[in-house]
């Protein structure tokens, strides 16, 4: 796949000098590594911050901004960042309240993480992890804890940048985390793969079947199947997804529709009319919906559908105005 | 060849870090089939550091040349195996200093690593990682503790080399591969071949100097 | 090219009904027609609306909202909408001060969008015309009119939009639309062609290749080129452009960079990076830059680079607030 | 066969609808190699129209049915060709009404229709689009107009198939391939493949009642 870069090895650095040269009103880098953090950063709330491998644009810099993350450490291409990346950026977001990192569940990233709070800590720094596990298809009901974190990381940074935002405690910001974490569940297939810049394809997928259950690094999916209309496919989805979170009648949800990458914004708005008719059938509200490309693998087609079950708080929270580069909430839905 | 001192350590992990980097596409396409395609990436961003890092500074002990060696690639590599692949190295923390790389030093070293390893990512022998490799291959430097270098990295590759077969009859339970569980059987395991490929640096380094 | 899709007759209707249950709040279906304008249409000023086939989104849809057009009309998969629909999407947009119909000069949308406006003047509409011609590679300077309308349509909408929305007559929106489209070049490039749904790609564009001067209807380009480094093929783009636009020193410009569909925003911000590097090179001042995927030839994977040179009206109407579902400007940047 | 009725032309309306939507891919396939590829899903749409309204309707003129089928596909196809091709039929509401097709007015329909066609899209002879096949035609016409419908329609239909062969010769300067200027040099034009197709149909359907 041919990709528009010069150098294998500046693909990451490039992109965020890019980045901020276009956002230097809101966001600057972290001295010495591939990482940012927001203007400006509010001493007296928590902060949060989240990052991973790169290659899945917007996200991890397209979070970052009012209401939303702080700060964000950014690694190779599917890659976890190092942890001095990470220590530099959680030193960078610091504040008197602590700093707070939403981590997605790929053992790359807590590893990293993992050690990063560790030297954050005997830096004497206040800091917390959430973990962001919303994909179904990574390990059974009842394991919950093992699964990856996929493109749900956009609900949970939104209701969790809002607790911050609010003035929640690091504990209380953290506990909302995960709050949104039990209650969000993802899918995602791909129709086609994807290469890393200066690799070809990991593998393909023939031209009458997808994969069934990705993550967000171009890994096979758990299952092939035969590639069927999109409602069909919509529906196995919607299925898994609404069983695991076991959504009753009346349950109030924000639906995520998001692209892998090569998805045409035409095919992500005909799979969320058919989220939505399913959901109408099982009498479950949509409270909001979310139809974008935020959390990518690279040019690879596909869609994931996440759906996040709303109580009082987490809808506040939701409802809280957001403005990051990429993605925006002005907070006045009624 | 009994041993070796710091500075022709120092040049054996020269010659290993470009070994491992001319093998990235290997290790890419390894890492491709049930995983993400990037473990050669990062095995490159790693030893393409270690390389720098090695050819600009000289060290006093063996120890602190693997202590330096490993936190540059946790520092450089990222993924899970930046944090995996830095903690064999650093295994060299937790022994007496040495000024001399004998064959029990190393043996050592390697245990410690593969200790701090299994401690951090919880993976056990069987699970189709890079311990699948490691953990046979440092049984076999224990074993040849008391011979020469040679004779025990010999070993230890080919060792490895085994264990990298092996991984192919399991499923992965750790890693990003762990997610295809099934479809993961009958795949070599990308930082296993990390393994091997070090093992067999190591002791091709040693048999050219005896040459 | 496999796609989540159902019937490919039914790809836009179902697509725009999937795109309505998500904006609901804000959007609205024009009865009987493949087309949508905001709710509560203000009679007291100019409606903006615009349209054209679809597998360019979120052109057109995410270009209505507060601020920007008030409606769009959607043809199929690049074919013009036809004359009924866009007549009915000027009815359901009309106010006491008229309709600007902003066009993206191609044969079919000129001339459907023709046959529109001399049917909605029966009905004793008060419409006028405004087309966007920034595409620097499809005709010679000199014949600026022959060049056909790209993503330089997102830039033109902002602004004339903005004017609407602080009472600009009629005549004045069309005015100043068309002074931005005189201040606004843009020049595209692709990587890989795209293939409309039900069909194959229309063309090939081999591993080592780059098509220069596309539209944004996966047509081939003015010319087949030899891939380079995103560089090189940026600073060839960003040549032409400040040619044919004459940028002086000291100008001020807004920036465009746009993903035509498989174009990660990893690779988009490097695209950026250069057009700053050059720009500053030549003493030209990037007053903002839009990074993003906005206006999209389906899948295609290539990149179209935009720029818009301000006077101070053009600045201010630029910084007026504007939301849609897929852009936003919060107007307080100083 | 000198003339139809107006069920006759009608079915023969209906017919050329069904060859043409049948053209959907070789059609798409045209304009693929310097347009946009999707002429032969406006001609489906287009015609797929059009043969739902004429098996819902009767028409009191032979001048209704063209235009009720131009205005059908006015408001159905979209892109430049909808706003083309629809004119061809509407050129039936500036003749004097008619209750028979004959040669005769078969021509001054496609006469009149052309001249819509070329004041709306400012398009001559050789500037390589439906016009190149069409204006041929026309002119086969007008001098096969007293003769039988037959004969008139297959002289249009080799003269527009001549066309069609010339517009390879041309550069596009109308529609979207005019973009590529010098490269569409070579590549036929996909709405003058239609207006072939077209005459082929109407043709072809004339040929068969004859029998
Ligand atoms: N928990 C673990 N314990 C030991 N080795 C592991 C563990 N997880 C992953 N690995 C090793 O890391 C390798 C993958 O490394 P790499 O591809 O660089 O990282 P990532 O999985 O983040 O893409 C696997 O092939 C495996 O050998
Ligand atoms: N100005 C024009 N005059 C006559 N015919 C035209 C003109 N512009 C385009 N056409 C015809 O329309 C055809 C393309 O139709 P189509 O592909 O359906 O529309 P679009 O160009 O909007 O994609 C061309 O092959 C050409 O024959
Ligand atoms: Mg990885
Ligand atoms: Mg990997
Ligand atoms: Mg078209
Ligand atoms: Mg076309």
């Amino acid at each position: 796949m041919k990709k528009l870069i010069n150098n294998v090895e500046d693909v990451v650095a490039e992109s965020l000098e890019g980045f901020l040269m276009a956002n230097r009103r809101t966001h600057q880098q972290v001295a010495g590594v591939n990482g940012l953090v927001v203007n400006d950063i509010n001493k007296k709330k928590v902060s949060v911050i989240t990052g991973g491998g790169s290659g899945h644009e917007p996200v991890f810099i397209g979070l970052t901004g009012e209401g939303m993350a702080d700060g964000a450490a950014l690694g190779s291409v599917f890659a976890s960042p190092d942890p001095h990346t990470i220590l530099e950026v959680i030193k960078g977001a610091n504040t008197d309240e602590g700093v707070l990192c939403l981590v997605i569940n790929y053992a790359g990233d807590t590893m990293n993480f993992g050690v990063a709070s560790e030297l954050a800590e005997l830096e004497g720094i206040n800091v917390a992890t959430a973990l962001v596990t919303d994909d179904v298809a990574s390990a059974p009901k009842g394991q919950e804890e093992e699964r990856r974190g996929i493109a749900g990381l956009l609900l949970v940074t939104k209701v969790t940048g809002a607790a911050a935002q609010e003035g929640y405690t690091l504990t209380e910001t953290k506990q909302v985390a995960e709050k949104a974490n039990e209650n969000i569940r993802s899918l995602s297939v791909a129709l086609t793969p994807c290469s890393l810049p200066g690799s070809k394809a990991n593998f393909t997928i023939e031209e009458d079947a997808y994969e069934f259950g990705m993550g967000i690094h171009g890994e096979p999916g758990i299952q092939k199947k035969k590639l069927q209309a999109a409602d069909k496919i919509v529906e196995e989805m919607v299925t898994v997804i609404a069983d695991d979170l076991e959504l009753q009648e009346a349950d109030e949800v924000v639906v995520l529709v998001n692209g892998t990458g090569a998805t045409s914004l035409l095919e992500l708005n005909i799979v969320h009319r058919q989220v939505g008719k399913l959901m109408e059938n099982k009498g479950v509200v949509i409270y909001d919906s979310i139809i974008g490309s935020h959390c990518t693998s690279l040019e690879m087609a596909g869609v994931s559908i996440s759906m996040l079950r709303l109580d009082a708080e987490l809808k506040r929270l939701y409802n809280a105005p957001a403005y990051t580069p990429y993605f925006y909430k002005r907070g006045e839905q009624t | 060849m009994k041993q070796l001192n710091i500075q022709e350590t120092q040049n054996m992990l020269l010659f290993m870090a470009e070994r491992l980097m001319a093998s990235k596409e290997l290790l890419c396409e390894i890492d491709g089939k049930v995983g993400d395609g990037d473990h050669g990436f990062g095995i490159e961003r790693g030893f393409k550091a270690v390389k720098a890092m090695l050819e600009e500074n000289t060290y006093a002990t063996i120890n602190e040349l693997f202590k330096a060696s490993g936190m540059t690639m946790l520092h450089s590599m990222g993924g899970a195996s930046g944090v995996i692949f830095s903690q064999l190295f650093l295994g060299a923390a937790a022994i007496p200093e040495e000024e001399k790389l004998t064959s029990e030093i190393l043996a050592q070293v390697m245990r410690k690593g593969l200790e701090k390893i299994k401690a951090t990512g919880k993976a056990q022998l069987g699970d189709k990682t890079m311990i699948d490799a490691l953990e046979p291959a440092v049984l076999e430097l224990e074993q040849e503790s008391s011979g020469s270098l040679e004779e025990a990295t010999g070993k230890a590759m080919l060792a490895a080399e085994n264990g990298v077969e092996k991984t192919k009859e399991y499923p992965a339970k750790f890693g990003r591969a762990k997610f295809v569980y099934e479809r993961s059987i009958g795949v070599q395991d990308a930082g296993a071949t990390t393994v091997f490929l070090m093992f067999e640096a190591m002791h091709t380094y040693i048999s050219q100097q005896n040459e």
